[in-house]
């Protein structure tokens, strides 16, 4: 069975139970879905936000994201796999990501669902500004982001 | 050879995207950062750490020493922060 | 800030959307939910299944699960936290449990979910019958799920 | 003192749930399984081989070690397999 993910690199925003119910309904070969929501949060370090922008590279964000799409397709016992990203101004609560992964074993799907986040969060050309009452201002790369991604590389 | 430019880097610059003819002895991105970087005070300050600048050739992702010859599009932005 | 979490054992089937909604609707300071979703699957070892029927223990399901909720939120910050488990005659591509945990921080909401997953499916007093052409069989279990709970044993 | 059993123990059993009233030499969950499974043949064999079973008293996981005096509930199953 070829599975191919679906990748979604978008300003509007998203339905994660529509999402869910495209890789599971009407068949019954799936055990389990794990769904990963990235939510855009009201305030950083304390300070209210009033906005989040993600700025993007076109082209580049999804050739990446398909590349390591495929990459959890070889490396995880997967049935469908569903990435979403938005793009431009998102307001607190809002969606900004989506990662949805299913499969016949729970620990495939949590893992793939794990692997895709941390590298959508440091490698995939997304940039995040934040707008706050004291301006706007880039958010800045984590390095335990960076460890989190780097658990995922071969030896 | 088009150049392209995100987020703070982006900012600095001044400009999303240009074509740039950079002479020959410019051989790697690590060449073309301080080429680029001589054309003005906006350059040189969005270059000014080049250890936190990353690039990529033609959409993929690549080291500082990566050769730019036969590249159609360059671009250079800050560490990632999207998901 | 004290998070109570929702369980529910029942009979019935759920809306996994409604749930997800429920935890995060209404909120800015929700980053990160993830919802693991187990569906009875069509088919096991390759042979056809026409339902599993789940049989529990009252009152020790509730109190069981809850203990692990609560452990769930000592050791992790999580914001809400769903568990709901069915009982009864499930039909392959209907949903058997769920769990949805939000938080702040992506990695707590995942270890918080598999956790939880882990426990439910050694620890949890349910237990399955399948019936399939040959007739019904319990469920057995498995030493791989038994070693999945273990990694998470303080020491 | 009540006795309740599920899955496959209380199939084998015969019934879900009974109260019992054991000799004062049964004080463990270990002893209760032997002294049940003097009671007949369908006791002998829910709890042939005593290794798999599992036992709760009233409503928490116990070893076969455990004391049961002031029990009020005492449940015999498999393994679980939920989730």
């Amino acid at each position: 069975m070829s599975v191919t993910a679906t990748i979604r690199i978008q300003e509007a925003d998203f339905d994660v139970a529509q999402e869910i119910a495209a890789l599971s309904k009407g068949r019954t070969d799936v055990g389990a879905v794990v769904t990963f929501s990235g939510i855009c949060r009201g305030s950083e370090n304390g300070e209210p936000i009033a906005a989040l922008t993600l700025e993007h590279y076109p082209g580049m964000a999804e050739a990446e994201i398909g590349r390591h799409a495929d990459e959890a397709l070889s490396r995880w016992p997967l049935q469908g796999l569903t990435i979403i990203h938005r793009f431009g101004r998102i307001a607190p609560g809002e969606n900004i990501v989506l990662v949805a992964a299913a499969s016949p074993h729970r620990q495939a799907a949590f893992e793939a669902a794990e692997f895709l986040m941390d590298y959508l969060k440091t490698n995939a050309p997304f940039w995040k500004r934040e707008e706050s009452e004291k301006g706007t201002s880039w958010v800045e790369a984590r390095d335990h982001d960076d460890a989190a991604a780097a658990r995922w590389t071969k030896p | 050879m088009r150049v392209k430019y995100f987020a703070w880097v982006r900012e600095r610059v001044g400009v999303a995207e240009e074509t740039v003819e950079p002479p020959a002895d410019v051989r790697t991105v690590n060449d073309l950062i301080g080429w680029l970087s001589s054309r003005g005070e906006a350059y040189a300050y969005a270059f000014e750490k080049p250890k936190v600048i990353r690039a990529a050739i033609d959409q993929a992702h690549v080291k500082p020493d990566a050769v730019i010859a036969g590249a159609r599009e360059i671009a250079f932005f800050p560490p990632m922060t999207g998901g």
